[in-house]
């Protein structure tokens, strides 16, 4: 098992109640199992929340997919579409 | 470059000769400055709440900028984005443009608002009559990026 | 719709906030700032003396405006040209709209600023080593005007 | 004949050193016939400057073209191609 940081923003961190935690996740885990892994873990809101089509997902500041491998360490956002400016 | 997020208003006077005087030969300086304004989808907006991903919105922003100086001569450019609880009226977003001639500062100033828009992490919450409601991502804004998209060399 | 022409500097960053204070509605202000560039053609410039035609530059200014207005939507305009003698960094002129939305303020800008270019009486005299030298009108500020002129309708 | 007030700018103010005075005029005179009435009156200097192909003409702050026809108390004013901004 390796440790990540998970961070949630806007509508997620306030669906969700969370801002973000310490997880320890499978090595050679990819984006999609740790979501798999959040919703086994946290329950059906989180397997909805994070599985919904628009949510932008970033490792250590940059835009990754799903099928992203994640090393230990890393810090794993979960976000929606941006609205700034 | 300059690239600043943080809660306090800003002058952009004092911004715009900032990035004259950071360089010889700037003839022209194109500054975009946002406002929140008092209503949104005819819905009357009593405050705006920004919020963004510190560090990641940075790097973004940056990536933005020299984009934007390898298209066209930018000799200097700033953004600046509040953050937080913002009413009606108040600034939210500077972007300014320094160049030796007018063409560039204005493409430049626009391309990154732009996409500032589609590719920055920031997100906002608007007050309302009926409560706090998370803004979605508006189409016009990503049609507004892609225009300058440039055609594939064949 | 605001046109100042004057000898003394303007606060650009006041006359940002006095567009968006205009109108109720404002999202967006966008702003261009000609500076004095301390070269013109690989020649040093030590000075710039700008001399105009009172009454008829206004009223120029204010058909350039009309035109805007009648585009793009634009809440308020300002322009401010400075006359006199200015040195190289100093600001020369500040033309600023303000639109709910960006995209017309920054095309209704510049249309302004290059329509401003080409037909308002305005003459610059630059102070070089050989002494000086009126400026003559730049190809590339009739091509910058004419690029807005719109296709006869069929 | 009537009065015309007559104005110059910039470089064409300076060459032929006047900012501009009143010119009595034949009634029905034009842009084009005051031109050549400055030119017979002031000198060859005159009928250079003013009749080089760049100078621009304003009656009463308008642009106006060589055959435009003047009225008493017009301002006609002569000035080279713009450069502000």
């Amino acid at each position: 098992m390796m440790k990540i940081k998970i961070v949630l923003f806007a509508s997620l961190r306030e669906t969700l109640d969370s801002d973000g935690f310490d997880f320890e996740v499978a090595v050679g885990s990819t984006v999609a199992s740790v979501v798999g892994a959040l919703g086994a873990g946290r329950g059906e809101m989180w397997a909805r929340v994070l599985g919904e089509d628009n949510v932008l997902t970033a490792v250590n500041h940059t835009m990754v997919n799903a099928p992203q491998v994640l090393a230990a360490g890393d810090e794993l956002a979960f976000f929606p579409p941006v609205t700034g400016g | 470059m300059r690239i600043v997020v943080q809660a306090e208003d800003f002058d952009s006077g004092a911004e715009i000769k900032r990035l004259a005087d950071q360089s010889n030969g700037v003839g022209a300086v194109n500054s975009f400055v946002g406002f929140v304004r008092d209503n949104n989808e005819d819905t009357h907006v009593g405050s705006l709440f920004l919020e963004h991903y510190p560090g990641m919105t940075e790097k973004q922003i940056q990536t933005i900028l020299t984009e934007a100086e390898e298209r066209w001569v930018v000799l200097s450019a700033t953004v600046i984005h509040r953050v937080g609880e913002l009413t009606p009226g108040e600034q939210i977003v500077f972007v300014g443009v320094a160049s030796p001639h007018r063409g560039d500062a204005f493409d430049a100033c626009e391309y990154i608002i732009d996409y500032l828009k589609t590719r920055a992490t920031f997100w906002k919450k608007e007050s309302t009559p009926d409560g706090f409601r998370w803004l979605e991502t508006r189409q016009t804004d990503v049609d507004s990026a892609d225009k300058w998209k440039q055609p594939e060399k064949s």
